[in-house]
């Protein structure tokens, strides 16, 4: 069922948007581009007090007890300043599965801290090109992991990870804190340092199997299904901008007498991209409105192909309406460019959610 | 359970009882006579059981709820195929019309006969010349000075169901020396008045539902004006925004998503099935996402409806998107079958068929609202962003070049 | 090599433009299309005796001894009138396969009667949804052909075909005389009826392998490949005439006080349709004058590829700038909507060629 | 053989001699300055070997060869990625152009220094206010009544290697009270002059080889002004189609389709090549076409012009395909790479990486004119559409709403 929101979800939009409206710098957002392993940290301290953190944990945790559009709201505003922050999606994806399969004490450990925004979590399932493995390479045995997580977001600044691994009777959901000898993060470098992606490296590194997930690639699945809808709303927010900032340009800059606004190039450019961002932000809601329905997989993953497609689409519309100016470093547009060619892969890119439709699809008409 | 859960669970409760005698498997095979006579029995079953004019008033013989209950309603219908294409420009938009502007009696009896299915209403808007851009017409409506009737010549064009139509609407041009969309006048007409020329257009697919309509000397009184004297382009535009909003199917009356995913598993290229190929899958999933991002903005219309909102971009969305995702997937399906894909059954209907899908699809994205219109709609009203240049604007028209 | 054409080539295209154009009628095209297992047989009568059926054989068998260039400026002719005859393109695929496999009695019975015009080819490869089956379900048993073969274009009306079967020692490509007892043609409904297309249903018919042809599949690749060139330039005719159809009609058609082709969402979509039509002719004519040298095949599939995405494409968008005309039955525009559909899909759709390009490439990579 | 076919094969092994000093290997790690260096001894090499300035009359240092050798030797030359982008747009417009308008003897001292890689010539043409419309540009050229001299005010923007150059041709307005491009007028500058300014340009992947450059009450002689008074914008318009045609990569400088398909061979996703993906699969098929037609187009313009036909559209398409493809390619190439997909390497080129290729595309879709200018050439030029409507026609600059 799609939703309109009521007035303590708009309040929460309005708040998230005036907050981060205000907190935007695209020169400090550029210093994180530059820079391996750094990322707004003041911003990260503003997420916790005002309680964004803690959006989608039980009271019991310290949490507000609220829901994914509670939470995609929060991101979508995200989106919109391009925030230097990609713990907020990180963490939510290792909370929500410590609290569908944690044991009591790993809950109790953790989610306090996730919710108060003190601890920053990640999860760990790709590897090359699959984004849940059958078989990991990650070897998880007599409680002690081996092997390596390539390219894991918010690797380089977490203080926890889930990982898939293989265990002694196939693939297990795993965590692992992050402050153990034995652990080596590699930075690296991307065209988006301010998510302090990061090759993790374990050698013989104490974790311990999340006790509830028995079967593990499911239970991975359905975290990267609300990783998707929180990210989809994320994406929503930067094509929205995206597209206003497009649409500005072009009421303002003249060529050849007129806005170029009114070449029908560039106004029609600019309405598919309204359509686009429609269309990606029902889907979100919708997914989001459909979380532990049978259907929700189904529909996150719709939600994410339409996010994809706008965010990647709107802004790379919007580079070529600005023209010249739009290429520039000094401009911001490269910056949503960026990130959402980031959100696009880190994610899973489409290939992976068109075989998550159609699986679904499938299985629904047999 | 709310009123509205209980509305709907009573309507498709009926509707699913009338699905053996109206429903799709009811109409195959049947002429067109036969079919436009099995319509005509629905509509008046559908009187009787108390689910038309929905949101008319009760004095126009309908039932006086609101949008909510009207689109509750068509949604469960439209899934069945009953045979209401006949009806639904009549009901939609020259008999609402009709019955603000024209004086009590007269109008309920009309409303009353539409709504059973005993007549139907068409729509003289577009003309050769005037597609698109609509104040462009050329039908000329002359007042005699002496009687004060109208005598109307000229040609319309794509009037649907005209061959069918009692009464009809008709924008005219009556004063040709002022700026176009200024010099036109509203009138309802007799179809089978004197004068009146009605001649089939065959569609690219062999469709023939619309019409060429000649006006020779067509004589009307004064009385079947409809708004003042040049002020026909506000009623047209009035007419045109009377179904705000109605019910919408996200394939576009093509195959459903799924059919692909039947049709792409049951057939099998080099040993594996289609469905295995990452073409099929991108085309069904993305089209799949579009769709369901098409019924999550619907239903959120509904809402904002009950909420007493009014409906904003939703239906140009709607069209422009779904027609197209439609068009492509109904040409890549046909592709994916071999060489047998060029097979085409022309009674099969664009709802079963991919490639009378196909077929029928060019005429989706340009009646009712071309794609470039749809998108100039949402460019200027939603965006803001500037009206094209438009040389004709506040020409005389008889001073606009030809 | 591409190739700038010589005297006797434009004289070739002026001339068959020239009758072709002359020759005109969609009232007639339209009679066609209507009724199944009719064509333009006084068509066919003209390009018998205007040698377009004699191009590409050998002087020996009546024929002009010309090459690919040649038959493909009557094809793009062809294209661009939305002719009634099949059998140009059919009828080459034939003689092709006998000149090349065929046995001396073979070629010397049917290569005149093709090069004249008064025998008729066809060739019946795909079944189901492969255009090139491993395994066909057609048999050849003891010189005894038993099976179907779908949708043989030309199969209402031929003369001869040649199937792809199963032999004794695996798949065959062999001649069959249509004329036999035992095959019944079932001409099929299909959107555009003067392709005269048919399945093929063949028990206990005689038929003979093609000898030269000891390698079945790549011999009917071969052949498929050398059909596709002369497809390409029917597509290019085609594609070209929408072109010009839409450039013309808005220039002439006026909507809000000028010509519509002065709104940049008719201009630029015709100039893309411009670009489309470009690519695909350069593709046609490269791959034509590639014919005989080992990376034929690849630019074959290319100018399939890029004359399917152009005549295809170009006649969607024809459509759409004639507006409300443009989708009259009285307008011809769909004569070339359903040919564009057709010929995409006889000669192999573009996921078919798609993989020839890359199973190429590959090879080429090793 | 061909008397071509020879040119062809003695340039090839020429090249191919100095592949070790300054192909793309040899470049790797060098500093900017390191490679700027390499550059001009290249250009030196290049001079003395007689293959610079081809097509160039031998007055003026050329080689007095027709364009189809200089072409041969720039379709084998562009293989390597040798350290010739500095030189290109100096050689290519700038210099031919001053060429036409200068008189004898100082003009070939530049341009045998220009050939020589020991100067470089800009092209000081945009403005942050005059991009696509090149007509608008703002800086002012005021001509001081008493000595004949001008004095130059005003921004360009994006100026390729302004940095490095030691000359520039430049239009300014001298006019500004008649229809804009009419009150133009075009010079020669010495970008070392006083009042001149150069402020580096980052661009968005980082790379920062364009300049905004100020002109602060630069004084220049009437000597050093290239046609007329007031004809400056057809002396601009020549300039830009001097090079009428160059060699070109279909793969537009992004990664070829050879490494493509290596990548989605050697990548796996459960087990199976991706290039066993049918999305994969189209997105390389279909690119390939591509390319292959352009490779075509461009042989055939070759064919033609040793034939003396001169070439048409065959540079507008290039730009607006090549760079789509390139760009639609490298977006598809960074997703079907998984997770480690978002990794850059600021280093690399965008003929080695998806990422930089991806990164800079954007710089190609607007640069040297942006998409929407290339369908309206082609629309216009090749087609006969109508031009864009422009308000701004025969309006004198200074009364133009800014």
């Amino acid at each position: 069922m799609s939703v309109l929101f009521d007035e303590a979800q708009l309040q929460i939009a309005d708040e998230a948007q005036r907050l981060l409206t205000a907190h935007y710098s695209g020169e400090r957002l550029k210093t994180y581009l530059l820079g391996r392993g750094t990322f707004d940290r003041e911003l990260w301290a503003l997420f916790g007090a005002q309680g964004w953190t803690a959006i989608c944990y039980p009271e019991a945790f310290g949490g507000l007890d609220l829901g994914l559009l509670e939470l995609g709201l929060v991101a979508e505003a995200c989106g919109a300043a391009v925030t230097g922050v990609a713990a907020l999606t990180s963490s939510f994806a290792l909370g929500q599965a410590l609290l569908r399969f944690g044991a009591d004490e790993q809950q109790n450990h953790w989610l306090p801290q996730l919710a108060a925004g003190s601890a920053i979590g990640a999860i760990a399932f790709g590897e090359g090109q699959d984004m849940l493995p059958d078989a990991p390479a990650l070897r998880l045995e007599g409680g002690r992991l081996s092997g390596m997580k390539p390219a894991v977001t918010a690797g380089g600044i977490a203080d926890a990870a889930i990982v898939l691994a293989q265990g002694e009777n196939g693939p297990v959901l795993a965590l692992v804190d992050l402050a153990q000898p034995g652990i080596t993060r590699s930075l690296l470098d991307t065209f988006d340092n301010s998510r302090c992606t990061a090759d993790l490296t374990f050698v013989d590194v104490e974790a311990r199997e999340l006790p509830g997930a028995t079967d593990a690639p499911a239970g991975a699945r359905e975290i990267l299904r609300l990783l998707a809808v929180i990210v989809s709303f994320e994406q929503v927010g930067g094509a929205q901008k995206m597209l206003t900032a497009a649409r500005d340009y072009a009421l303002t800059r003249r060529a050849f007498g007129q806005p170029i606004g009114a070449f029908q190039s560039v106004k029609h450019r600019i309405a598919e991209d309204y359509v686009l961002v429609e269309l990606a932000r029902a889907n979100a809601i919708h997914a989001a409105s459909c979380a532990g329905q049978p259907d929700f997989g189904l529909y996150a993953a719709a939600a994410r192909i339409s996010a994809t497609e706008a965010y990647d689409g709107v802004s790379r519309d919007a580079v070529q309406v600005h023209g010249g100016i739009g290429v520039t470093w000094e401009a911001d547009l490269h910056l949503h460019q960026r990130r959402a060619r980031t959100l696009s892969v880190e994610a899973g890119p489409l290939i992976f959610w068109e075989d998550e439709v159609i699986s679904q699809l499938q299985g629904a008409a047999q | 359970m709310t009123d509205l859960t209980a509305y709907r669970n009573a309507a498709r409760a009926w509707i699913e009882s009338r699905i053996a005698e109206f429903g799709r498997d009811a109409r195959r095979g049947l002429s067109p006579a036969e079919d436009l006579a099995l319509g005509r029995r629905y509509l008046r079953a559908k009187y009787e059981a108390g689910y038309s004019g929905i949101s008319w008033p009760k004095e126009n013989g309908g039932q006086g709820l609101s949008p909510t209950e009207k689109l509750t309603f068509d949604r469960e219908e439209i899934l069945h195929g009953f045979p209401t294409e006949y009806f639904s420009i009549s009901l939609g938009m020259p008999v609402p019309i009709m019955l603000r502007y024209l004086p009590d009696g007269w109008k309920q009896e009309r409303a009353i006969a539409a709504l059973r299915g005993d007549e139907i209403w068409c729509q003289l808007f577009s003309e050769p010349a005037a597609g698109s851009d609509l104040a462009a017409l050329r039908t000329r409506a002359i007042q005699d000075p002496d009687t004060g009737d109208w005598v109307l010549n000229g040609q319309k064009l794509w009037t649907s169901w005209a061959h069918l139509a009692d009464y009809g609407v008709i924008v005219a041009r009556s004063d040709p020396g002022v700026a176009k969309h200024r010099g036109l006048t509203y009138f309802w007409v007799d179809m089978k008045a004197p004068g009146v020329t009605i001649r089939p257009v065959t569609l690219a697919a062999g469709d023939a539902h619309v019409n060429e309509v000649y006006f020779d000397d067509v004589r009307i009184p004064d009385a079947q004006r409809l708004g003042p004297v040049g002020g026909g382009f506000g009623v047209a535009m009035e007419t045109l925004i009377i179904e705000r909003y109605s019910a919408t199917d996200p394939a576009a009356n093509g195959p459903s998503i799924a059919r692909a995913i039947a049709d792409a598993t049951r057939m099998k290229r080099s040993g594996r099935a289609l469905i295995e190929d990452g073409r099929v899958r991108e085309r069904i999933a993305r089209n799949f996402a579009t769709q369901a991002a098409l019924a999550a903005i619907h239903r959120r219309a509904l809402l904002s409806l009950e909420a007493g909102t009014q409906p904003g971009s939703e239906g140009a969305i709607h069209k422009l998107v779904s027609v197209r995702n439609r068009q492509r997937l109904s040409e890549f399906m046909i592709d994916i079958q071999g060489v047998s894909g060029v097979q085409w059954n022309e009674q099969a209907t664009r709802k079963d068929d991919w490639a009378t899908s196909w077929l029928t699809a060019p005429t989706g994205r340009i009646a009712g609202g071309a794609d470039e219109m749809l998108l100039n709609t949402i460019a200027e009203r939603i965006l803001g962003l500037p009206q094209d240049h438009r040389p004709d604007k506040g020409v005389p028209f008889n001073e606009i070049p030809g």
